[in-house]
């Protein structure tokens, strides 16, 4: 009792919970959840950009985009170093991720069709990611709001320079532009279903708000990403397929349509056009590399007991 | 060689054969990315793959300047054929055991590191001679790749010893990578025009004159790894001659497709 | 499909939906050559590719034929991108499992017979329907191609019961593919604005009213197979309409490059 | 002792021997290595020329070429099916082949690497082939010489075809000629090589011509290939790589240059550039279609003892 009333006091002063703090049981697991699932997104999360690394149309951006989708790999890494702080083995995390009891990014289960793509994952996706990551960095949990701090430096920059390929290609062929247009096409919708389900919807958002995990709603965070993304739209001069979206001077927001939260569902329960080939590609390097991990467990065996042999 | 050849087509070729060297290794190496066995390789090999794309940057816009009019890296790397390219046939192979050009399987990770590690072990010694390159920008690029390159053999070489004094499967597959990769090495030590001609005038090295360094290199890592240093004999390849095996044309397919869709766009 | 839609531009449309589809699958079935499970596999998967790019031929002679100008059967082959392709999702998926378009594994010969199964059962349905086309330039092609298709369905339906009803591994293998492949023939059912337009004015079928002819085939071959049907539920591919998977640009990469290195020639 | 005479009497009449003739051992043993090298030979130059198929740059030429390798199958199948009547089994000529103790053409250990290559294997490989299998129409074997007559017919279509597509590409960019231009310098020595080292150094030649396998001898051929060729390269406007190709009058024959025998006998006893992927491409494709063919068997031997109970 004491314990939980100190932990409450620290969260209500906005300070940080560190791993050898005692911690709510729920609160432990509900971290687990959310930053194992992160991590997970930023692993399955390599595989549409990393679709386009061999067709790359310069060796400047292949070269940018090897850099990013090596960074989202290693936002995985910490971010599954800041899970194990709480407790749980990395094996366990992939283990939930590969038998499919554990979740990743919804938004990772459409495919990438056209290099335009991966200007727009970085400056739409990316750019919505940020949205909801950015009040993560005030987070309770210490090592989950370091590791989001560094990932949100990083994502900063991949979103602009997922913004300026995108301004690149605009200014040149039409076809090029068409490709831009494409890929808006298919990923606005699917990136504004990222922020989750309206508020009235959102069964984890109550408790998150009072344990400093989450600190802003679902639709305000859609808003505020819909309102910044407007007039870059504009800049880059692409259309957002929304006919509704317009400015509504009263509320000072942009008004925009409905969401078809079916679809959203339906990929988040596993029938989305990626969710078997995401995760079957996934559980085929994990099932591949096990000889290659069983090696340097195997070697470092080995060498243990010969500097024990040694040491006698 | 004509005689009419100048020491410009001679650092042109040259810094071709090593830039191409570079960009298809660094090609093969990012098809890793987000297939890797433990998520550390996945991000090592973006490593390797990200330094060897850069090397081949620095070396195609040496050549581009060189070359003048429209050159530049990118009509370099994606608008010449495979006929055009002067890389090693060991880079182009694909991730797995000997198997004509259009056959499918899986990727091996041990023929990743056997074959990173024979080429890192040559390229820490050529990078090494051309810092003393009469051409000031080669050398300075190549102290550059040096470093880099240093690293590229300090990973596989690691890679290599786990996997030959590691499990049964694994010291397996690594010799079997060994004795499938182990011939291609005869390439580097093949004559070669251009690369006597930038040898005579001190743009670049005889190769021949590193092999027992390269070989005490290799010698060094293998018994450390309990692998048996298959023979290097048989039929000797000739990529770096423009000759090259039935790999090359489907990664330069798949490779130079978008940019070729869009011919003149700007990316 | 705007007011100003003239048939024939339903036509060409229609044309390419049938004539891609051909296509895509020939190429597919053709990466068998030399690699089959015996020789007169190699054969029989040749001989059906073949029958595939032929009947592509003949309809995109006919779009061309309506298209006029500089068009060929060859510019709407290897001059189109992905995004204008309108065959079926189904037919672009390699032959094996479900994986991202980079990934590599080996070729598996039940997802090949599973998917010449459930499009020839369609196609044999569909190529007679069209016999009755008021084109009569599509209902000859019809007319032969039917001939063709019976003999593909023959030849994956005694497939399907040898490895339904085979062994464990050959009934586990199917299955898989069965239950990989399955969700894709959602897409013949699913709305497209070219079909219905061209099932209107008498060009083409209404596929949906095939589909209890369909089921009949599937079933009856299913239960001689011994395997259960899998659910065709979850996402409705969109690859009639031009939506398409991370393999199809991989697919036509391979099968354009050399065409579009080399604009214009003749061949 | 009466059966040898009967059946070389026959040989010398120019008679045919059939599968229930008496036969003698060594001739048997001659046919199946020779009928089964060459089914072999179909088998694996099928990969060569199968390696283009995706890449064939007109859906015509796709076609004409998926037709040839199909073709090669077919003969691949005939041959082995006129081995068997000499009392071998498929398996067991296809285990000699995988295990490396039968052999099979050595030209097909070498690459395709452009597209030319196909049309120049056609013209000169497929052109080669025909000169050596003609006299084998009138072999003393009358499964195999029935066997060749349809092969040779089949051939000298495709060499025909092959021809053709180089007239066409001749015709066309200066890029296309140089691509033909190279496929003959890669290919011409290497198709010379295909009739065999020299009579002088050759050792099956005399007891196959006294038993009427052969029926000409390699250096016979060869010359007769080189007059055949000459004047077809001159009409394509391709130049043989070889400075000592002229007319001799007096002989009334071409006269050529030195062979590589060294490299010749280098890629026959397993060094040449392709040696190890052929092969390993076949055993692989055959040990990979292993459940395939053994749901065949099962599923037959299910429906045979499924007919056995319906009859009981």
């Amino acid at each position: 009792e004491e314990l939980l009333a100190r932990f409450e006091a620290r969260i209500a002063a906005d300070g940080r919970i560190e791993p050898q703090d005692w911690m709510p049981e729920a609160y432990r697991k509900t971290l687990i959840r959310q930053i194992s699932q992160h991590a997970h997104s930023e692993i399955v999360g390599m595989l549409p950009e990393g679709n386009w690394i061999s067709r790359a149309p310069s060796l400047k951006r292949k070269a940018i985009l090897i850099a990013k989708v090596q960074d989202e790999g290693g936002h995985g890494q910490y971010l599954y170093s800041a899970a194990e702080t709480l407790g749980i083995s990395r094996a366990e995390m992939l283990d939930a991720l590969h038998s499919g009891r554990a979740k990743y990014s919804s938004i990772f289960n459409y495919p990438t069709l056209n290099w335009a793509d991966v200007g727009v994952i970085g400056w739409l996706v990316d750019g919505a990611a940020i949205m909801n990551q950015i009040p993560l960095c005030r987070c309770s949990y210490g090592p989950y709001a370091r590791a989001m701090i560094r990932i949100c430096k990083e994502e900063s920059f991949h979103q602009r320079q997922g913004y300026e390929a995108l301004l690149v290609m605009m200014k040149g062929t039409q076809a090029q532009r068409d490709m831009v247009q494409d890929a808006v096409n298919r990923w606005w919708w699917k990136c504004l279903a990222m922020f989750g389900p309206p508020d009235a919807d959102s069964p984890h958002t109550a408790q998150g708000m009072r344990w400093g995990i989450k600190r802003i709603s679902n639709d305000e965070l859609r808003q505020k990403f819909i309102d910044a993304t407007v007039p870059q739209a504009e800049v880059l001069g692409v259309t957002l397929p929304d006919p509704d979206l317009k400015w509504n001077p009263e509320r000072g927001h942009y008004d925009y349509g409905q969401i078809d939260w079916d679809e959203f569902w339906q990929t988040v329960n596993g029938h989305g056009p990626m969710n078997k080939q995401r995760l079957a590609t996934r559980v085929k390097a994990h099932n591949d590399g096990q000889w290659v991990r069983d090696a340097a467990l195997a070697h470092a065996r080995k060498q243990q007991q010969r500097a024990l042999k040694e040491a006698a | 060689m004509s005689a009419t050849t100048t020491t410009t087509d001679v650092t042109i070729d040259y810094l071709l054969h090593l830039a191409d060297n570079a960009v298809v290794l660094g090609q093969r190496n990012a098809e890793w990315c987000g297939h890797g066995p433990v998520i550390e390789e996945d991000l090592a090999m973006a490593n390797i793959s990200l330094d060897l794309i850069g090397q081949a940057r620095l070396l195609y816009q040496q050549t581009a300047a060189r070359m003048g009019g429209d050159v530049t890296e990118d009509t370099l790397a994606y608008f010449r054929d495979d006929t055009q390219f002067r890389n090693y046939t060991l880079l182009e192979l694909p991730h797995h055991g000997p198997l004509v050009g259009y056959a499918r399987t899986d990727r091996d990770y041990a023929t990743t590191i056997v074959r990173n590690f024979l080429y890192s072990a040559l390229m820490v010694l050529v990078w090494e001679a051309l810092q003393r390159s009469c051409d000031d920008e080669l050398a300075a690029i190549a102290a550059k790749s040096l470093k880099e390159t240093r690293y590229h053999l300090r990973h596989a070489r690691d890679w290599l010893v786990r996997m030959g004094d590691g499990t049964d499967e694994s010291h397996a597959r690594a010799q079997a990578a060994l004795d499938h990769l182990m011939p291609y090495t005869q390439e580097f030590w093949a004559d070669s025009p251009v690369e006597a001609a930038a040898a005579a005038f001190g743009l670049g090295v005889d190769v021949k004159t590193l092999r027992p360094a390269w070989d005490a290199i290799v010698d060094d890592a293998l018994a450390e790894a309990t692998l048996k240093r298959s023979a290097a004999t048989g039929y000797v390849t000739q990529g770096k001659n423009g000759l090259h095996s039935e790999h090359l044309g489907y990664l330069l397919a798949e490779m130079q497709c978008l940019a070729r869709a869009h011919p003149g766009a700007q990316w």
